[in-house]
Order: C-alpha cells, then sequence, then structure tokens
C-alpha cells in the first residue's frame, strides 16, 4: 500500500513540478530565477531531511557544502567547458568529500555538540573563503566567468560575449516557449526545467532511502540510538552516510544554482544560510517527504516576493479604501512586508515550531482530518 | 488576494509599481524599439532599485531609495525639480523619459551577492525592469554587475568603493558614479603631506577581503610617493568586532600614522578603539599620532561618534557643498525628509538623472544605445564639478573631497568638514593602471 | 566449558570497589540468575558484560572470544542480546518495522547501504518479523506505534525484538521491574515459552525472588561487588551466607 | 613584555564579555536544560536598553533661534533636553552618566524580559527535544532582532561612556613599569571590574542564599528537589530573569566600547556557545574560566608577531579561525570541556 502511494505521490509531484510555470502564475513566481532557486532549493531541502529528518542530527554546516558545490562548478565553467554536466558531477563529488571529511569530525559528537561543531567548521570554511582563500574562491566578490578563461573543452564564442551555460546546447537562461495563457505571460525555460528534473530525480531518491533498510536505521538512530547499538548496528557509519549524502545534494545544489547563474559567493557558506535550510526543513516538516520542498518554496516566496512590496505596492493595494483608513493599513502593514519580510518570517518560523512541530505538512494533515473526519475515524479503529 | 489588484490595476499605475502577489503580465522582447531585453511597449518604463533593506547597510540602503524616489518624482515632472534644473544636459523635460512615465520596483540585496542577484534576475524577469541600479558594497556590486552585462540590461552602480569595479571586472553594460580606492587615495595623499609631513612612518589596519587590500595598496602607494614609509600592514578578519588587540600593538610599533582600511561596521569599532587607546592625543617620534580613514561615509561618522573628531578620510560627496547642483539637490532632498542626503543618496541620485538622459540623448532603451551615448560624457551641475563618464572603463572622474571630522559639530548631520576638494585632474588614472589592469569591458550586450 | 566466562573483573570508581574479583561462569542452555542487593554491582556488572563500562582488570569470553573493550554493537553481532530495565524499543516506529530492525542487523551486519532496496519487497525479513510478532501473539497490533503500547507489550516487544536475531546469549536486566503481579506472571510465562521453543542461554539479574525461582536454572549471588555464593536454585534458598547477605527475613 | 602585558589586558577584557554572556547562557542550560539560542539576542538587547535611555534623556524642548539658519535655510531649531531643563545640573549629570543610568533601568527591564520569555515560551519547551529548543530560540532571535532593526535602524549608535571614565590611562606605572608602556583605555578597565563583580554576585548568590542552594540541588537533581516540595519551577523562571539580566548587564555596559546595532547578538552567539563548550556544558566557573581563557587567546593570536610565524609556516591567517579551531580541539580531544562533569556527552 505504502509502495502505491509512493508512486502516486511522485507521480503528483512530478505532474506539479513540470507545471510549476503555470501554476505559480497567479502568485507572482512563476519567473525563471525564481522556479530555479525553488527547486534548487528544494534538493537542498531535501538532502538536509534525509540527515536531520531521518536521523535527528541537527547541521549548522550545510551552507559550507552548498559552497563547495557552487565554487567547484564555477571552475568547470572556468576551466573545462560550460556544459553543466562535468560541473555538476565535480560539485556532487567535491561536495562529498568535504561533508566526509566535515562528517567524520563533527560526527564524533551527538546533539548540541554535534551542532556546535558544524557550526564551528562552517563559519571557519566562510571565513577562509572570504579572505584566505580569494585566489580559489575570489573572496568578496565571488567567482566568476571572465572573458579571458580558458574553457579548453569548449569553441570560442563571438568576440567580448561570456558563453553561457548549457546542456549540450540547451542554454539554461534561455526560455524556449512564451505563450499567454489566461492572460498571464508565462516563461518555460531550459534551466528550470533542468533543475526540475533534479528535483524530481532528488525526490524519487528521497522516496527510495525512506523507504529503503538504510532509511530504517537512519529512523531507528534517531528514536533510540542506544537500542540500536545494543541491536548491533554501527550507527556511525550510517549517521556519516547519511551527511555525507545530504553533503552532495547540498553540492548539486550548489553546483545547480552556479549552473543557472555563474557565480559562487562566500555568503553562500556563511552559517546563516545552513540556518536557512533548517528553517525550510522545519516550516515544511521535517522527516516528511513532500514538507522541506513546501518549506524551501515558502521561504524563497519570502525572500524574493514579500522583500519587494513597498509602501507604494501596498496602496495600490488598499486604495479602493477610504484614504485614512488605506493610510491606516498601509502603516500597519508596511513594518511587515518590504523591508520588514524578516520580521514576519521570523514569526511564522517561530509559530510553525511552538503549534505545528510537524510543519506545514502536519498542518495540511490536521485540517484534512477535520475535513474528512478521518480523525474519528482513526480513533474508533483504535478502540476496536 | 490577486482578483482585487487586477481590479484595481487603473489606480495602481499612478502607484508606479509592480509588486508581490500580483499577476502582471511581463514583457520580455518587444516591438517597435525592440531588440533588447525588457523594451518598454507601454507608456511608462520600468527601473529597479536594488538596495540593502536588511543586514548591518540597511540604513544607507534606505537613503538610497530615499534618493530615488526623489529622482523618480524629478523625472515625472513633480517637486522642484531638484539636479535636474542645474544638470548641463537640458534633454530632461519632466515628462518621465523618452515620454514615458517612470516606474519603479524595489528589492532586497541584504548585502550578500547571492541575494542580490535573486533580486535583480526577479526585477528583469519577472517586473520587466529596463535598468538596475543601487548596492552598498563592493562585493554585491560586481556581481549584480556582472548579472546586468548576461541580462542585457544597463547597471548603474551605487555606493561601490573598490578599485575592481571598474577595474578587472568592468563590464561593458556597468556604469559607476562613486570614486574609488584609488582615487581616495590618490587625493588623501597630498592633503596629508601638506598636513602632517612627508616624514611619516604608517601602520595599516586592513580589512581582509578584496575590497581592504586594493583600498590599502592604493593608500600604501600614494602615501609613499610622497616620502611616508609603511611599517606594517596587519589584516583583520572581516568579523571582528573587537579590535583591541589589533591596535595595542601599534602604540610601540614606532609607527606615528595610523591608517584604518575598513568601513561600515568595521571602521566603527576600530576607530572607536583607536581613540580609546589614546592613540589621537600620543605623540611618537616628536609627532602627534594621526588616524586617518580612507573612506568616509556620514552614516560611518555618525555611528563612530565623538571619535571622528580631527579624523582625515576622503568622500564623494558632502552636503555642504556650496556649488549649485549641490544645493539644489539639498533643498530638494531636505524638503523632502528634512535632513541632508548622504553621498550613497547623491551618488544614486546622478545614476538616475544620468541614466534617464542618456537614454534621451540616445532616443532608446537599448543598453547599447545608452551605453554609447554615456561613454565620453561630460556633464556639469550634479556636484562635484565637471565631470567624465570614461569610455575606457565606464568610471567617472570628478573632483574628490577631502574631508575631516568636526570638531564642533552644530546639529546631528554636521559631522564632517570638507578641507580640500582635490581637482579631478589629481585623481586621473590609466585605465591600464597597475591596480586596475586585467579586465576587459567585453561588448555591450543589449539581451534578448 | 560455559558460553560465558568471566575471569576476575575488578572495577573501582573512585574509593569505592563496584566489582571485586568476580568470576562467573555460565553453562550453554542454562538460565542463569544474578541477584543481590541494592548497590551490590549487579548493573555494573551488566555494563562490563555488554561494552559500556571497561573493567580495570579481568577477562570476558564469550563463546571462546574475549568481548571486553569490545563496542556495544560488536558484542552483539556476537550473539548477545540484552533487554534493558525499562524497555528499551523505537518508541517512533511501528511495532512491525521494530522487529524489522534487528532483523536487517542480524542478517546485513553492523552497516550496510542498501538505500535502494525497499523494506516491504523485503520477503525474507518480513517472514521473519511477522513469524515472531504470531509467536508472540502481538501480530494484531503490529501496524501500531510502539510508543502506544501497554508496558507489558513494550516488554514483550523488546524481547521479541532480541529474539529475532536469534542470539546465543540473552541478557534480562530486571524484566519485570515495576511490573504488576498479572504483567509479571505473563512475562515469566512468555520467558517459559521461549525456553521450550528455543534453546537460549540466559542471564538474569533480578530482584523480584519469585521470578527468580521461576524460571533460574542457577543462581549466583553478589554482595559488595563480590561473589558470596553459587548454585542451584534450592542450594541457594538455604545458603546461610545469602540469608545473611541478601535475603534477610524476606520470605522465600 | 609590555606588549604581552596589553594582549593579556585585552584578553581578559574580551573574556569579560564572553564570560558574562556564556554564565547566562550556562546558567539557563544548567538549571532549565535548554539551549538557548536567544541568548546573543538578550545582551543585544541589553545595550539597546542603553541606546533608549539615552534617547529618552535626550528627549527635547524645541526653541526656534531666528539668528540661526539650519541647512535648509530656516530658522534653526534649538534642542534642550527636558531633564536637564528640569533638573538643571542634575539632568547633565543623569544625561553624562547615562550608562550608569542605563545599568539601574536595565536590571528589572531585562529581569522582566526574561521572566516573560520562560513564562510565555520557554517554559513549553521542556520537554521538547534539543533541537525544538534551539529552533524556537533562534526564531525568537530573528524576530528580536528585526523588532530593534524596525525601531533604530541598522546603522550602529555611538554611546559615549561618562567624561571622568573615557580616554586612557597608564596601567604600566601602576605595575611598575616604565611610564607609557602600558596604556589603556580606562573604560575597558570599568568592563573588567564591572563583570567580576557581576561574576561574583552571581556565584555569591548561588552559594550564599537558600535560593541558590535551592537551585544548585535542582541543577544536580531536578526530580529529587522537586519531591522534596519545592517549587523548582518558580525559582527556576527567577533564574531566567537572572541570566538575562547578566546577558542585559553585558551588553548596556559593553555600548561605549562597540557602537552597538542589531546584528551584535548574533557575532556573540556563535562565540558564546563555543565558549561554553569549551568551558564544559553547565559547569558555572567553566564558563567563566574559558570565556577568559578565549579571550587571552583571541588577543595573543591577533599579534602581528604570531600572525607573522604562522603565515610564515604556510597556515592560514590564525585570527580568523582560532576560536573555533580551539573549539572544535577541546570537542574532539576532550568532550566534557575544561571543567565539565565527568561522563557528560563522552561517549
Amino acid at each position: 500500500m505504502t509502495l502505491m502511494r509512493d508512486r502516486t505521490l511522485l507521480i503528483i509531484f512530478t505532474l506539479f513540478v513540470l507545471a510549476a510555470p503555470l501554476i505559480f502564475a497567479p502568485t507572482g513566481a512563476a519567473y525563471p530565477d525564481l522556479l530555479q532557486r525553488f527547486a534548487i532549493y528544494g534538493i537542498f531541502a531535501i538532502g538536509f531531511n534525509i540527515l536531520f529528518g531521518l536521523t535527528g542530527y541537527l547541521s549548522f554546516g550545510h551552507a559550507a557544502f552548498l559552497g563547495v558545490g557552487s565554487y567547484s562548478a564555477v571552475w568547470m565553467f572556468k576551466l573545462l567547458s560550460m556544459n553543466i554536466l562535468p560541473a555538476l558531477l565535480l560539485s556532487v563529488v567535491m561536495a562529498g568529500i568535504f561533508a566526509l571529511l566535515i562528517g567524520y569530525i563533527s560526527l564524533r559528537r551527538s546533539g548540541i555538540y554535534f551542532s556546535i561543531l558544524t557550526l564551528a567548521l562552517a563559519q571557519m570554511s566562510y571565513v577562509l573563503a572570504y579572505s584566505v582563500l580569494t585566489p580559489l574562491t575570489n573572496g568578496e566578490t565571488g567567482l566568476q566567468l571572465r572573458l579571458d578563461d580558458p574553457r579548453i573543452l569548449d569553441a570560442a564564442g563571438p568576440e567580448g560575449f561570456l558563453p553561457s551555460t548549457n546542456l549540450f546546447g540547451l542554454e539554461m537562461k534561455e526560455v524556449f516557449w512564451n505563450p499567454t495563457v489566461f492572460g498571464y505571460d508565462l516563461q518555460f525555460n531550459w534551466g528550470y526545467y533542468v533543475s526540475a528534473v533534479m528535483l524530481i530525480l532528488s525526490f524519487w531518491i528521497s522516496i527510495r532511502i525512506f523507504r529503503s533498510p538504510f532509511g530504517l536505521m537512519l529512523r531507528a538512530i534517531k528514536t533510540n540510538q542506544t537500542r540500536l547499538n545494543y541491536t548491533g548496528v554501527n550507527s556511525r557509519p550510517y549517521t556519516l552516510a547519511a551527511f555525507v549524502i545530504s553533503g552532495m545534494f547540498a553540492g548539486l545544489a550548489g553546483g545547480l544554482l552556479a549552473s543557472m547563474d555563474p557565480l559562487a559567493g562566500a555568503e553562500r557558506m556563511q552559517w546563516t544560510v545552513g540556518g536557512e535550510v533548517v528553517l525550510m526543513v522545519v516550516l515544511g516538516g521535517m522527516g516528511t517527504l513532500i514538507g522541506p520542498v513546501l518549506g524551501a518554496i515558502f521561504i524563497k516566496y519570502f525572500e524574493n516576493i514579500f522583500s519587494k512590496i513597498n509602501e507604494v505596492v501596498l496602496q495600490g493595494w488598499f486604495s479602493f479604501l477610504p484614504d485614512w483608513l488605506s493610510n491606516f493599513l498601509v502603516t500597519i502593514v508596511s513594518p511587515f512586508v518590504g523591508r520588514g519580510w524578516g520580521l514576519t518570517l521570523g514569526a511564522l518560523f517561530m509559530i510553525v515550531v511552538i503549534f505545528l512541530p510537524g510543519g506545514l505538512v502536519d498542518g495540511a494533515r490536521r485540517i484534512m482530518r477535520k475535513i474528512t473526519g478521518a480523525d474519528r475515524r482513526a480513533a474508533k479503529a483504535r478502540n476496536e | 488576494m490577486s482578483k482585487l489588484i487586477l481590479n484595481r490595476r487603473g489606480l495602481l499605475k499612478t502607484g508606479a509599481a509592480v509588486g508581490a502577489g500580483m499577476a502582471m503580465p511581463t514583457i520580455l522582447t518587444a516591438a517597435s524599439d525592440g531588440g533588447y531585453t525588457n523594451a518598454p511597449t507601454g507608456s511608462t518604463v520600468t527601473l529597479g532599485f536594488n538596495v540593502p533593506q536588511s543586514g548591518p547597510y540597511a540604513d544607507e540602503g534606505a537613503d538610497e531609495l530615499r534618493a530615488y524616489l526623489l529622482a523618480v518624482k524629478h523625472l515625472n515632472g513633480e517637486g522642484d525639480g531638484g539636479m535636474m534644473n542645474t544638470f548641463s544636459s537640458k534633454e530632461l523635460k519632466g515628462n518621465g523619459i523618452l515620454g514615458r512615465k517612470v516606474e519603479y520596483v524595489t528589492g532586497d540585496t541584504q548585502t550578500k551577492s547571492d541575494a542580490a542577484r535573486a533580486s535583480a534576475q526577479s526585477m528583469i524577469q519577472k517586473d520587466g525592469a529596463v535598468m538596475i541600479t543601487g548596492g552598498s558594497s563592493s562585493g554585491v556590486a560586481i556581481a549584480v554587475q556582472g548579472l546586468c552585462q548576461e541580462a542585457g540590461i544597463i547597471f548603474m552602480a551605487g555606493l561601490t568603493h573598490s578599485n575592481d569595479t571598474t577595474g578587472k571586472d568592468k563590464k561593458a553594460n556597468g556604469f559607476r558614479h562613486f570614486f574609488n580606492g584609488y582615487m581616495s587615495a590618490a587625493a588623501l595623499a597630498p592633503v596629508l603631506a601638506d598636513r602632517y609631513g612627508t616624514d611619516r612612518k604608517a601602520y595599516h589596519l586592513t580589512a581582509d577581503y578584496t575590497w581592504g587590500w586594493t583600498q590599502q595598496a592604493s593608500m600604501a602607494a600614494a602615501t609613499e610617493a610622497k616620502g611616508w614609509e609603511t611599517v606594517a600592514n596587519v589584516l583583520t578578519p572581516l568579523t571582528t568586532t573587537d579590535f583591541s588587540s589589533y591596535i595595542a600593538p601599534v602604540i610601540n610599533s614606532g609607527a606615528d600614522v595610523l591608517v584604518l582600511n575598513h568601513y561600515g561596521g568595521n571602521m566603527i569599532n576600530s576607530l572607536t578603539s583607536a581613540v580609546q587607546f589614546g592613540l589621537k592625543d600620543k605623540m611618537v617620534n616628536n609627532k602627534n599620532f594621526e588616524i586617518i580613514v580612507p573612506l568616509y561615509s556620514r552614516l560611518m561618522a555618525k555611528g563612530a561618534g565623538e571619535n571622528v573628531k580631527g579624523i582625515f578620510g576622503s568622500t564623494n560627496w558632502h552636503w555642504s557643498l556650496q556649488d549649485e547642483g549641490s544645493k539644489a539637490f539639498v533643498q530638494s532632498f531636505g524638503q523632502e525628509y528634512g535632513f541632508p542626503p548622504s553621498q550613497a543618496a547623491h551618488t544614486v541620485y546622478c545614476q538616475t538623472l544620468l541614466y534617464a538622459d542618456a537614454c534621451e540623448r540616445a532616443g532608446t532603451h537599448n543598453p547599447c544605445g545608452v551605453g554609447e551615448a554615456l561613454e565620453g560624457f561630460k556633464f556639469s551641475g550634479l556636484g562635484n564639478g565637471d565631470v567624465e563618464y570614461r569610455a575606457e572603463d565606464h568610471q567617472c572622474f570628478k573632483d574628490v573631497l577631502v574631508v575631516k571630522g568636526k570638531e564642533n559639530p552644530t546639529s546631528e548631520f554636521d559631522l564632517l568638514e570638507v578641507v580640500e576638494v582635490t581637482p579631478r585632474a589629481q585623481v586621473e588614472y590609466d585605465p591600464e593602471n597597475e591596480f586596475f589592469a586585467g579586465g576587459s569591458l567585453g561588448t555591450c550586450n543589449p539581451g534578448a | 566449558m560455559g558460553i560465558l566466562e568471566v575471569q576476575n573483573v575488578n572495577k573501582r570508581f573512585g574509593g569505592l570497589q563496584a566489582l571485586n574479583n568476580v568470576n562467573l561462569d555460565v553453562a550453554e542452555g542454562s538460565v542463569h540468575a544474578l541477584i543481590g542487593p541494592n548497590g551490590a554491582g549487579k548493573s555494573t556488572f551488566l555494563n562490563c558484560l555488554i561494552g559500556k563500562l571497561k573493567p580495570d582488570t579481568g577477562s570476558v569470553q564469550f563463546d571462546g572470544q574475549p568481548v571486553l573493550g569490545k563496542k556495544p554493537h560488536e558484542i552483539n553481532q556476537l550473539g548477545v542480546a540484552r533487554v534493558f530495565q525499562t524497555p528499551e524499543i523505537f518508541m517512533d516506529l511501528t511495532v512491525f518495522e521494530n522487529v524489522m530492525i534487528p532483523c536487517f542487523a542480524h542478517r546485513d551486519g553492523a552497516f550496510k547501504i542498501n538505500a535502494f532496496a525497499r523494506v516491504l519487497r523485503d520477503k525474507e525479513i518480513r517472514q521473519k518479523a511477522e513469524d515472531i510478532l504470531e509467536d508472540m501473539g502481538m501480530k494484531e497490533k503490529m501496524a501500531a506505534q510502539s510508543g502506544s503500547l501497554s508496558r507489558g507489550d513494550k516488554r514483550r516487544l523488546e524481547i521479541a525484538m532480541c529474539l529475532v536475531q536469534e542470539p546465543k546469549l540473552l541478557l534480562l536486566d530486571e524484566p519485570t521491574a515495576g511490573m504488576a503481579r498479572a504483567d509479571t506472571n505473563n512475562t515469566i510465562d512468555l520467558l517459559n515459552h521461549i525456553g521450550e521453543t528455543r534453546k537460549i542461554t540466559k542471564v538474569i539479574i533480578e530482584h523480584d525472588m519469585h521470578v527468580v525461582f521461576s524460571l533460574a536454572t542457577t543462581i549466583s549471588v553478589l554482595a559488595q561487588g563480590a561473589i558470596i555464593a553459587e548454585g542451584l536454585p534450592e542450594e541457594i534458598k538455604g545458603h546461610p551466607k545469602v540469608r545473611e547477605a541478601y535475603l534477610g527475613e524476606a520470605e522465600v | 613584555m609590555d606588549a604581552i602585558l596589553l594582549q593579556i589586558l585585552n584578553g581578559i577584557d574580551k573574556g569579560s564579555a564572553y564570560a558574562l554572556i556564556a554564565l547566562g547562557l550556562t546558567l539557563i542550560f544548567g538549571t532549565l536544560g535548554v539551549v538557548n539560542f536567544t541568548h546573543g539576542a538578550l545582551f543585544m538587547i541589553g545595550a539597546f536598553v542603553a541606546v533608549t535611555v539615552g534617547k529618552v534623556l535626550d528627549i527635547s524642548k524645541i526653541t526656534i533661534d531666528p539668528s540661526r539658519v539650519d541647512f535648509l535655510g530656516n530658522p534653526a531649531k534649538i534642542r534642550t533636553p527636558y531633564v536637564t531643563e528640569w533638573f538643571g545640573d542634575f539632568g547633565l549629570w543623569l544625561i553624562e552618566w547615562s550608562v550608569l543610568v542605563s545599568v539601574v533601568v536595565a536590571i528589572p527591564v531585562m529581569i522582566l524580559i526574561g521572566i516573560i520569555m520562560e513564562r510565555g515560551l520557554i517554559r513549553h519547551f521542556y520537554s521538547r527535544p534539543h533541537a525544538d529548543q534551539i529552533l524556537v530560540t533562534f526564531g525568537l532571535a530573528i524576530v528580536l532582532q528585526n523588532i530593534i532593526k524596525a525601531i533604530f535602524g541598522a546603522n550602529p549608535i555611538p554611546q559615549s561612556a561618562p567624561d571622568l571614565l573615557q580616554g586612557s590611562v597608564d596601567f604600566g606605572v601602576w605595575v611598575g613599569m616604565a611610564e607609557n608602556a602600558v596604556v589603556y583605555p580606562l573604560w575597558r578597565l570599568v568592563y573588567f571590574v564591572f563583570s567580576m563583580v557581576l561574576i561574583g554576585g552571581v556565584f555569591a548568590f548561588l552559594r550564599f542564599t537558600t535560593f541558590g542552594m535551592v537551585v544548585r540541588a535542582g541543577m544536580a537533581d531536578r526530580e529529587t528537589v522537586g519531591l522534596l516540595g519545592i517549587n523548582i519551577d518558580r525559582r527556576f523562571t527567577i533564574m531566567f530573569g537572572v541570566a538575562a539580566a547578566v546577558a542585559g548587564l553585558a551588553g548596556v555596559m559593553y555600548t561605549p566600547i562597540s557602537p552597538p546595532n542589531y546584528p551584535m547578538g548574533m557575532d556573540f552567539l556563535v562565540l558564546s556557545f563555543v565558549v561554553v563548550v569549551v568551558g564544559g556544558m553547565g559547569s558555572l566557573p567553566g564558563a567563566v574560566l574559558a570565556g577568559f581563557l578565549l579571550g587571552i587567546i583571541e588577543s595573543f593570536a591577533s599579534m602581528p608577531l604570531i600572525k607573522d610565524s604562522i603565515a610564515a609556516i604556510g597556515l592560514p591567517s590564525i585570527d580568523q579561525i582560532i576560536i573555533y579551531l580551539v573549539a572544535v580541539i577541546v570537542l574532539l580531544v576532550r568532550p566534557r570541556g575544561l571543567m565539565g562533569k565527568a561522563g557528560m556527552m563522552e561517549e
């Protein structure tokens, strides 16, 4: 039954992702860059969920792997080719190696100590990337493409133009179909669909891991590590494997970010970015399949759409009201949108942690139960 | 939500913005004057104001935004016209740009390259912005400049002081009005030599990232040319908040000048520490110990409080300037907001006007046309005397102000006084100068 | 030669001699009870056996292999399963999953990345898990979350989790502590039932004499860190030293 | 020699701030078992209590002086703070010593904030996992930061020390060294003394009062104390208030050293966790010791001599990462920290 349900979920998810440019049109988020970010941070969160959601190990350091992925990808673009395939491969491999290193050190401890170790190691990587490692990372400015990069596999392009990232000729930034549907101007873009395919693939991998004996062991680690050890399972290689897998997902996400937009900045490694992916997973619902993706969409939507609501936009919204009321509403609302988006996000996050420990998915489930009365039926079933 | 907005679209037009949750179709490529990204087709044109609204530079961003709104007002023929009246080019008529009413969208850079690029992308892809401007740090400016080059959009940089913006990271679609580290040093060195003598030993504390390094190198070169000796250069981590352990070794190092190549919070904290350690009142080598802050801003001076008194530095522009353009701008900005504008406000206001004027002269929003109109453009009346946008690297050349912290401020804005206006000729340099070599503008990209 | 041989084990905590030259020989197939008053060192001794504590001196051999210094999971892989004082189960998982985990551990060893296999497609494991639940009378509860089980059922589940691994030695740490009389009797029946169908050596640490005398074939008495008596249940009942140290006036 | 003494002074000064924040963090962890990511924000709020007091004292009566003009050419407005208007010289004295006024104001304010936090939020998280505690307090820190930013803006707001305590003193002479060898800022010495008093106060409070004894007993074994019929929960609430006050006071006194702005708490948060871990989670003396130790190590690491010699053997600039490096090494080599209880987290 679970297998059937998983298949249905995967199919619905795939349809949803593929139709995203249409689905998100009414929300104002249906432009390539943001859709790409939804998908890429979705991958990041899915990977993080494999560690945090399944094993309960709270890492604040996964931003480092995102950064490593981006740097690796941009170096591939600079040295080898603008084709994103080798870049993504190197991103995943490098992030994996890096994760193995950091994971090996930090997984010697658990609980809060593990969190602080990852925090310290990630912060170290960030500080070094920002300054000392500038020859590798281009420091403050971030690593970017230059006209005089070698790119040994690529033919020379037109003089004075940087080449575009592509997948065997499909340019990531190209909008290949631009129809108008229901009055919305839709932009179907290669970059998004490459990210989307990766997202679907990641989602599928995540389902497989969740349902595998490996995933079962990871969940066992979270609920009772002592029992697991006395059951003959060595939990450390399992957590390390989960750590490396999630690090590789982060690397893939970092590589994709760089593929969509070939620049890698040190800020990508800061612990607050690592904190952001924690927010995504918790908001969406840790340990659930779909939650991390929802959380990623939610936060990126906030960051990119909410932060752009300025007073003038608000005045537009409320302009049908009498002046005094509209001014009053603008005054009331404006601290929470535009430059106050962080406040609203923080508050929402707290509300979720306090009242919905299962995140948005949990909330949706509760609502569904209310509607269908499944709650009562389940209770009845228990009593029988 | 969106239904409501669609009903109110007429009203929105006057509000001049496209915002969140809104479902307005975007025009990507189009008709008449077409062939470039986001060519405007209707009666309006959208500009993207991308400024820090969170993070340590949020106040600077807020001031930039004020200036942008003022510029939009003036371009659309509202208000007193500000510097449009004193600008040497008379193309702007107060009827928008090329007869199109100016609308705008705003975004938050968070002073992070990633977030800044995301925000700029949404302005380009979603809101149909034809020009992006703003920013309050060099990392962000260079990142967004690169993006605009790729997307085929003009980028009018805000506050960015690193040599690299118009040096090794210069781009055909990017233009910088603000001055840079080299110009700061070139302007400061003669004044310093004049005031403090040519026999000085300088100790540099430098923020350990690209901007800090270029600033330090420029300062060291310029002061050494005047006979100063650089006794040490110590790099300080970006995240330092307490500089005491970097300041203490200065005391007995034999140096008699301390140069703080810091900006923002770093500068405020390092200067505060230096003053607390009594460096300002110290005598070394029978000379008064001096502290220098190569790049000043009024907001930083405000943050450092009393400690800036008597400290030399350079700035792009200051509201106390008495030329017609500056006076008109201060008047206009002051009437609107009740306090004088900062240098960041000035530079972004100028950038908006310069862009609009270039469009008028080129007769198009096409980045290549606009770029051509800006390249080599000579103008005056926007403060800073006679100014030129150099074609070779898209750097603006103008007079640079050497300022010092005012001893007896008369108001909370009166923190800096202009000591000397270093003429443009003294700060000009060859585009292939050692601090700027290695980059290439590339070819202008109209996108689409 | 017993399956478990403990020789001259000493353990000191600061000034306290917790274990004093303990020797123990557990015969294969026996049910060996370890009794003793509070603070006699029973738990310390058990922790030494399963790798949680490292004794200062002495040796412990299981099935001919030394186990001291080995990690808990390694000792388990040798064939030692443990039942805790308070049931240690995977509270967030279903009963079925709880039983499958030891199945996997038994078959696949201490670590195996089988991230693309499907738990539910693994017929062998499913069958084994279902069988043991059937045997333990818990089959109808297999979809329940194990945290929601009654205390008796949790204990039952924990024992099932140990048995499914087909251990050579089962360590039981006060398996009926805190249980009501009825539950205690159920557990005794359960353990006797196991004894009938499987030939597993058991070491029981227990307080409750009723339980000890219902199950044990051999009894060792620990007092103040040392074994003071060992023998058949009847011998121990009458042993004067034991009466003095432990049983006191308790009715036996 | 003088250079070393100077860095030791710098170290104990940095250490004072670290120790104070870590002390509060440890109190909360030790008594309540809560990992509090809001603690950095409490430090920041303390600093902004000082800013607020400064602003309140500066509320002014505005009179027009037609003889002078402002930057727009309008008649200048002259501001006279009401406190000077009302209290004359005493008002001036209040403005001058506003940092100390802030200390007085901050104590009740911070205790109140702490109690509200504990009652309203934290207490519902005692039984939830550490990860949940981290997350909810992390969220609260974001909210508090953004509120402060909305009110006070993002630019640092300078607060000056009283004139009497500004400037520097010749510390070297006090310890028998040559004149001008070791000149040290007076306020930093004040900060050190203040922190010692505060730390001493907290320790004395815990050691010599019945309240403190109960709390210490509660730290050791919460259930038993509860069984004795002592209302340990209320005492823990008060403890949270005390911890908040310690963090807040550390913030108030820090304002003349570094002008406060809203993200400052986050900078200190990561650092103070490192301090707590190095000192030993749950050990109060450990937190203080580690605070000072890390302060001194950090100061020495930033000396040009040491930076250069480490760079010479090819390692990156050590001052950037020294704190994290120490944390990583301590966690791996001696996970219970310098003075943590044996067995804690040593698996």
